[in-house]
Formats: C-alpha cells, structure tokens, sequence
C-alpha cells in the first residue's frame, strides 16, 4: 500500500474513517501550522479519540470529588493511589472492554484483565486482586450465552495463568446488553510509599526503552473503534484479534516490578489503548519534555510495517520506560533474565515534540501537549429524556404477592439473582494465599500480607434504578457498595468508576450521564470516598439502541484488623435475624 | 460412515505464543533445526452415511461452532470410513 | 530443614510457599530461580509451587522439560529426598517422568476452584502427621483429571476425592513414586495452612515431610 | 527448508470431553449426522534445510517433548516447503 500524501488526507477526508471531525482536523492543521500526514493523522486521532481524550466525558468528569487526606494519585495516572497506614497505598482502577468483547468475549474479556492490571503494576504496584462487573443480554439467546460463557472464560484464563485471585465482581443480565455485553475489569495492588512510579519522561538525553511483546499489526485504531458502536455482518471480513498472553505479561510484570527498585528509572507506562503514541505523548506531555523514537528501533513481528502502523497498534503485553542515560543495560539485562526483550528506542529531548524517525526521515513532529492536554473539549448536548417525567408522574405500586414460596422461587431463577457460583467457580480465587473473603460474600477480602489489615472490595451499579433515575441511581450504587464493604467489616475509602453509557450525542443519553455523575459525587461526599481513577466507554449501543446506562462502581474498603470480618453466609442455628435501617 | 477432517490453523498475523514457547524449549533441548513452530487444532467428525451435500453441512459446523474465525483458518478432508 | 523452592517461569505461589515455611512449618526456605538449579544438592527438600509454568503452553508442566532444573531434579529425587509438586507441581512432575501417568483437561472444559474432601491414606511419608482421614482442602485447576491406564499401587496413593468429580483414575488426588520421596498433589495443601486464610487441613502435610526427612 | 506437520490425537482409551461436548452442541444445532468428534492438535514445525535424519529428529522431538505418550497419538508428514 502506498501511504496518502498529506494533501490526499486533507483533500479526500480520509481522516473521517479514522474518527476525526472536519473540525478536528482544522484544529490540528493550526497546531502544527501545516496540514498533518498520515501518520500524523492518524496520531490525532487516536490522542484525541473518546477512549484517550475524554474530549465529551471531562466535563462530567470534573464533578466529581476526587480529594481527600488518603489520596496520593487521583485521576490521570494509570491508576489511582491512596494512603492504607503503615507506609503502605493500595492502587486500584477499573476499565472497560466493551467493544472487543461484543466481537470475540474471551479474548476481549482477557486483554481487559490484562490491560488493567498493566495500569496497575506500571504505577510500581504489585497486583493482589481483581473485580469484574460483567452486564450481559438475558441469556435467552444463543449468542448471549455465547459471549457471556466466553467472556468468564476470558477472565478466568487471564487472571489464573497469572496468578492473581478474582475476589468479588457481579454479573446482571437485561435485554438492552443483548449483543452488547459490558466487560468491566478492575485491579488492585498494592504498594510502599517509596515505590510509586509515575509514566513520567523527563531529564534530556535519557533513554527511552521499549520492553515486552513485539510490535505487530493489531487493534490498529482499537482506541477509536472502542468509542464507536459495533456492527459486524455475519459474512463481513471479521476483524484479527490478538489474544493476550497472561503468561508473558506474568513475566514482564515481575521485572516491572524488579525495576521499580533501580535508582536509574525514570518513568514508565503501560501501552494501552494506542499503543506507542499515547504512552510516549502522555510520558512527554506529564512531564514538560519532549520525546524522540526511532521506530527502526521497535521490535517488529511483522515485515514491512510503516510508521502509522507501529504508533497505532495495539499489541498487548508491552511497556515504554525512561531511565537515565547510560543505564540501558541494567534494564535490558533484567527484562533479559525473565526472557523478555527490551531494547532503546529514543531519547528525552528539551523540545516538548513528539518526534518520530523512521528510515532515517521525520515522518510525525507534534508537540507532545497539543496531543495529551490540549485536545478539543466538548460540551454536549443534555435533555431529559421524556421518560423521566413519565415515571416520576406514575403512582408507587407494591406488587401483590399470591404465592410467598412461588414468587420466591421464581425471583431466585432470574439469572440477575441467582447463584453466580457458576461464574465465580472458573476464578482462581484464592491464588497467592491471602484471600481472607472469596467471592460469594458480599465484598471480597484479600490480607495484606505481613500485617493484620486487610483491603475489601466490591463492584456494583443497578443500572434499572439509574435508568429510572440517573442522579438517584448513582447515589445508590455508590451506598450499595459502601454497604457491602462496612457489612463485610472494612470501611470505605475510595471508588473507581466505569462509565458505560449510549452515545454522547443522544442529549437523553448525556443527561443520564451527567445526572448519574452528579448522584455519584453527591454520595462520595457524603461518604468520605473519593473517585480515584476510573474509565468512560460511550456509544454503547447496536442498532442505534443504547444499553441502559450503567456506572459501574468500583469500591475498595479498609479492614484495620481481620478479626472483625464478618462474611454473608448464615453462621450456625439458632443465630437472631435482624433487619437494620428503614 | 465418513469422516471429515478439520485442520484448524492460526490465521496468518496472529501471534501464537504457544508454537514460540514450543520452539524456544526445543531449541533449549538441542533441536536447533526448528525455525517456527505454530500451533493448530485437529478435529475429526464421524459422520452418518446417509447425510447429502457433507461439504456444506461440514462448512457450516465449522463457521457455526468449531472455528472461532477471528483467529483462525480451516480446512478440511472428507474420507469414506 | 532446608527447603528450595524452584521458581519457573509461570510460577506464581512461591511467595505462599516461602511464607508458610518462614512463619508456620519451620523451615528454612529459599527460591531459587529454575535457570539457577543447575544442582540442587545444597538443599534437603524441594517443593515446585502452583502457577501456570510456561503458560500451561503445549501441556501443563510439559515445558519445563527443557528446563536446566530438571535434570538437577531428577538427580536429586534418586538420591532419595522429598521432592513435593503442589498443583501445577505435579503435572510438571508427571511431565518430567518423576511421577507416572498424565493430565486431561476437566470434564467441565472449565477452570474449576473450590474445596474438596479427600480421602488420606495416612502410611506415606506425606500424610503420616494426619489425625483425620477424611480432610478438606481447596483445589484450583483446568487440568485436574488424572489419566493412567496402568494402575497405581495402592501404598502410592496418597490422597484420594471422595466424589471423583474430575474422573480421575482410581480417584486420584496425591500420589508418590515407587521410592515414596516425590509427591504430586492436585489439591492446595498450602492453601490451608492459617485460619484466617481458609482452614489448616494442610499443614500435617507438610509437618509430615519435616517430620520424616529433617533428620537424615 | 522442510516443513513438519505433526498430527495429535488422544489416544482411544482416553475419553475426550472436549469433543463429547462439540458433539452435543452440534446435536442442539441441528448437525444430527455427527456420531462422534474428536478434538487433537496439528503442530507445524518449519526445519531448516540442512538438517539430516529429519525423520528421526521429528520423532525424537515429539518423544522428548510435544506428546505425552500416555494420552497421546501422534503421526507426521514431512513436506518440502
Ligand atoms: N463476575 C463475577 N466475578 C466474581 N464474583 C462474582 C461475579 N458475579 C458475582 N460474583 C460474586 O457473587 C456474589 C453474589 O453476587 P451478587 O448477586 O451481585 O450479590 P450482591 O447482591 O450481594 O452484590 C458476590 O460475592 C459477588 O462477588
């Protein structure tokens, strides 16, 4: 393929098919002060997509309360950080994998797992748990059982070739995630104050070093794709999907972690969502410098591969690391002793630019912050929906129940309600032998080891009652979880959230949006836990139908002595019931 | 009585970290030989004699159930038994 | 006692392993990097931990064949020390032809945990500190189901489940070699080593090898 | 250069849950005809040319290491790649 001219871009719109607006476009043109290639194109749009920019969701965003005396790192890094007492901070944040995981669940649903927890060692953390919160189609058609069954299956087999225990999660079930599925993946670590890291790129003249899996041509422009509905036609050219390899990942983690210790590491990231562009751009932009790659240099595992190619794929199993010149075969050596490759890409420079050789040319010059903070912003459109005033109008009906026994039956039927025992028995929940609390209670548990204190979590979002009532919904999602914590003995000290919404477009779908974020923040406050980190997946939808708007909360709770761990399940005969509050 | 014989392979580009691991344990072991190695699957059906148009039908398993296409290749013999 | 903890790559509950001998069954542990257990002669027992060594890739365990390590313990094993696979351990025992026999994949076709009663055969060198017979221990695998056609000695069983639930042979769950010195176990006995942590069936299990070896 | 195709199967002894459960769903998707599927592995393994005793060699490999003999069947081609 011969690659458009800059003036080809431009002239037959071709940034359109990669996401971009006319607008968008325009904007980038006056940045640079001339009209951008293709790879550069490319670049902007993958920066400035929903998935990497934010560009509908800041201002939502910006709501909700992200401070308080335990937090170290709110939003912006890989992962949030707060403060558990003795020296040490737990680091946790939740992603979603909508969009794969409606093409092909178990590899959609394993690279979710195995890009959070990415998020959550290149912070310097070493993982102990994951969570999930899975919204499937109700189960009655073939192909939702299939992605949902896959889906587990994807989760389980990253997480247990890992090594790391799934301790809680939640998976409901409802017609409008009929072949539409959510797959949200939280991780959680733990750290010493010492060992925080940051996807930092600073010092002139030191070294970029690239580690992990080799670069191919996959998920190129996953980050656009996943802010996009998804349609696939049954004999349409199916797309390649790259499965994840917990087990190289497993090993890429250990030297992270090695590494967090040498006084010549600088930063380092994760690769995510585009790849080489956003790690390099954020790592360049968060810390006022420039970065230069020679993409000669990246390990290649196809032949032939162009700039664009390389910058926007989204091959998993990779990290970007700055140390400190001179000291590239410390690192090299060390990722070597866990047969990973790793290898010098480029260089810290003083000039802010993102600046890309490739066969001894110049093919993409952008100033770093221009495609991590200068992005465009939008402030959408929001309407209630005509629903809302309808329901609110309607009388409260308590339903009459005939049959005590049989309606019990037939709500423990429900595939929402019923035992998740079917799920959770594929996790290996208790890997690494510090799980106090596995999953069947009502938040999990998991020792932090070396001390009596343990780290509880949940995840939880009713998305009927946020559909009923956004701001109501959210206030109840983030108190369900509170009480799942404080019943389990820990008490609440941070969220992550994931925001999976329809498209930012539909006003009715904003409103829903920035009512539920205003319901969130509201009981945040009012129950001393920050939002820490989180993750916003929009255009969920098929055939322009939305799913129900689904904030999915991500809890995580303090337990200062594990002595005082309660768990749900019923105790011995002839223990009292009570029943607590209104 | 026939037999169909599915061989699945990898698709072209997609990374098979199983035939790498393989190849880098033979070669540990002494077998230097081995440039690549990829891994696919082997699926034999036996089928009722009495079953028309056995290509078709044998397609239509593959694309239904056996193969997960946006990974993998197939294809397949059919044999009298 | 000194106990080597042989960490592959894939290994992932070493640090379980090396906890439970620093803090509970006193010993004293060290894990050793499988690249760096080109002789293991230095230790008086070695337990492989569970993870998924290699990925579980071609088959679980199948990989470390081409380990250094394994030479070291085939050594190691025939001068008659314990030599313990916990989990993933066993298979890759089973595949490196210490212990006989091989493992399919779950009649579920899915990863299973949970907690399983077994049924100990108290006269082997791993179970003699067992008061029970019938234990309670959790389990964590894709490949649980045991596979032998030849049938294994009564005296090498070591742990069996009381409802076969993954169709092993003879119900296995633990087994020895004909010597008695190497161990597989499907089951997690290091799992079950602390209350807190999900109950204490495990810890004659490895109060057993202390017991019979540390004195040689 | 030589190319090693290397057919796994699980021996008959051995019960394939793998296949029972294709078998089934294929059933409940209408594919009566299927008596029986088997599930195994094709491994292809690219040799470099110069080796001798090819044969020899692909066996010794799959003894040594790619098949476990206690489960396990194994055949292979060598082609001219
Ligand atoms: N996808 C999942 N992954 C892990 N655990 C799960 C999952 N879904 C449900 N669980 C576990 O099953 C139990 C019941 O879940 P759920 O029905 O959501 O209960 P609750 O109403 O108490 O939140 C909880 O312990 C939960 O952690």
């Amino acid at each position: 393929m011969v690659e458009p001219t800059a003036q080809q871009v431009k002239e037959e719109k071709l940034y359109l098919q990669m996401g971009m607006t006319d607008e968008e476009f325009a904007l980038a043109e006056k940045m640079l002060g001339r009209t951008p290639n293709y790879t550069e194109t490319g670049i902007f749009s993958a920066m400035w997509s929903e998935h990497c920019s934010y560009k509908s969701s800041t201002p939502v965003l910006k709501r909700f309360p992200t401070k308080g005396p335990r937090v170290l790192q709110g939003p912006g890094e890989g992962a949030g950080i707060v403060d558990i007492g003795d020296n040490q901070a737990a680091v946790f944040k939740m992603e979603s994998h909508n969009s794969p995981s409606a093409i092909e669940p178990f590899i959609g649903a394993a690279t979710g797992a195995g890009g959070i927890l990415r998020d959550v060692f290149s912070m310097g953390a070493r993982p102990v748990a994951l969570v999930n919160s899975l919204r499937f189609g109700d189960l009655t058609d073939a192909r939702d059982r299939f992605l949902f069954k896959e889906a587990v299956a994807g989760i389980a087999h990253y997480g247990n070739v890992i090594g790391i225990p799934t301790i809680a999660g939640e998976a409901q079930f409802d017609q409008s995630y009929s072949h539409r599925p959510l797959v949200n993946a939280m991780a959680v670590g733990l750290l010493n104050h010492e060992d925080i890291q940051k996807g930092v790129a600073s010092g002139v003249g030191n070294t970029v070093i690239y580690a992990g899996a080799k670069t191919g041509r996959d998920g190129i422009h996953g980050a656009t794709m996943s802010s996009a509905e998804v349609t696939i036609e049954e004999e349409e050219e199916l797309p390649i999907m790259q499965g994840g390899d917990p087990y190289l990942e497993k090993l890429v983690m250990e030297a992270c972690l090695e590494l967090v210790h040498y006084d010549s590491l600088i930063g380092i990231q994760d690769m995510g969502a585009a790849g080489l562009t956003s790690s390099a751009a954020e790592m360049a932009s968060k810390a006022g410098y420039g970065v230069e790659l020679n993409l000669d240099l990246v390990p290649q595992r196809e032949e032939g591969m162009t700039a664009y190619e390389m910058m926007l794929s989204e091959s998993q199993e990779r990290m970007l690391i700055v140390v400190k010149e001179g000291h590239e075969q410390e690192v090299i050596d060390l990722f070597d002793k866990y047969g990973i490759e790793a290898c010098a890409i480029g260089k810290v420079t003083d000039d802010k630019m993102l600046r890309l050789l490739h066969k001894g040319e110049v093919v993409a010059e952008i100033k770093a912050d221009d495609l991590a903070e200068d992005n465009p912003v939008y402030h959408k459109e929001s309407k209630e929906p005509a629903y809302f005033a309808e329901y609110q109008a309607m009388d409260n009906v308590a339903p009459e129940v005939k049959d005590v026994k049989q309606t019990a039956l037939d709500l423990l039927q429900r595939p929402t309600i019923a035992s998740k025992a079917w799920v959770y028995n594929q996790f290996d929940s208790e890997a690494r032998g510090n799980t106090v609390v596995a999953p069947g209670s009502s938040a999990g548990i998991i020792r932090v080891e070396g001390t009596n204190k343990g780290l509880a979590m949940t995840s939880d979002c009713n998305s009927r009652y946020i559909y009923l009532d956004p701001e109501t919904g959210g206030k109840i999602a983030v108190s369900e979880a509170a009480r799942n914590l404080v019943c389990s003995g820990a008490e609440p000290i941070a969220i992550t959230d994931c925001l999976n919404f329809g498209s930012p477009d539909k006003p009715e779908v904003f409103w829903q949006l920035e009512q539920s974020a205003d319901g969130i923040s509201a009981a945040c406050l009012a129950l001393d836990t920050p939002v820490i980190g989180g993750n916003v997946s929009l255009s969920n939808e098929v055939n322009g139908q939305s799913v129900k708007p689904t904030p999915t909360i991500g809890m995580v709770g303090l337990v200062n002595d594990l002595s005082e761990v309660t768990s749900s399940t019923a105790q011995q005969a002839g223990d009292a019931i009570y029943v607590i509050g209104e | 009585m026939k037999i169909a014989k599915v061989y699945v392979t990898l698709r072209e580009s997609v990374v098979d970290p199983e035939g790498t691991a393989a190849k880098e344990a033979l070669h540990k072991m002494g077998y230097n030989e081995v440039q690549n190695a990829r891994f696919g699957r082997l699926i034999e059906l036996e089928l009722d004699g009495s079953a028309e148009d056995v290509e078709a039908r044998v397609d239509a398993m593959c694309k239904d159930l056996l193969i997960n296409r946006v990974i993998e290749d197939y294809r397949f013999d059919i044999e009298e038994a | 006692m000194k106990v080597a903890i042989l960490n592959f790559p894939g290994t992932s509950c070493e640090t379980e392993v090396e906890r439970l001998f620093q803090t509970i069954v006193k010993a004293e542990p060290t894990i050793i990097w499988h690249a760096d257990a080109t002789s293991l002669e230095a230790y008086d027992a070695v337990v492989i931990p569970n993870g998924a060594v290699y990925g579980n890739y071609l088959r679980p365990g199948a990989l470390a064949k081409s380990s250094p390590a394994t030479k070291a313990l085939q050594t190691f094993a025939q001068a008659g020390k314990p030599v313990v696979g916990l989990g993933n351990g066993f298979q890759v025992l089973v595949e490196i032809g210490l212990l006989p026999g091989a493992f399919l994949q779950n009649p579920s076709l899915t990863f299973q945990s949970g907690k399983a009663a077994l049924r100990v055969n108290r006269k082997t060198k791993f179970t003699s500190q067992y008061r029970e017979e019938v234990i309670t221990l959790p389990y964590a695998q894709q490949f649980a189901t045991y596979y032998n056609d030849t049938p294994i000695a009564k005296e090498q069983i070591v742990m069996t489940f009381e409802n076969n639930m993954f169709n092993s042979t003879q119900s296995i769950a633990a087994l020895t070699n004909e010597g008695g010195n190497v161990c597989g176990i499907i089951a997690l006995p290091e799992r079950a080593t602390e209350a807190v942590i999900g109950g204490t069936d495990g810890l004659p299990f490895f109060e057993s090898i202390l017991n019979n070896w540390s004195e040689q």
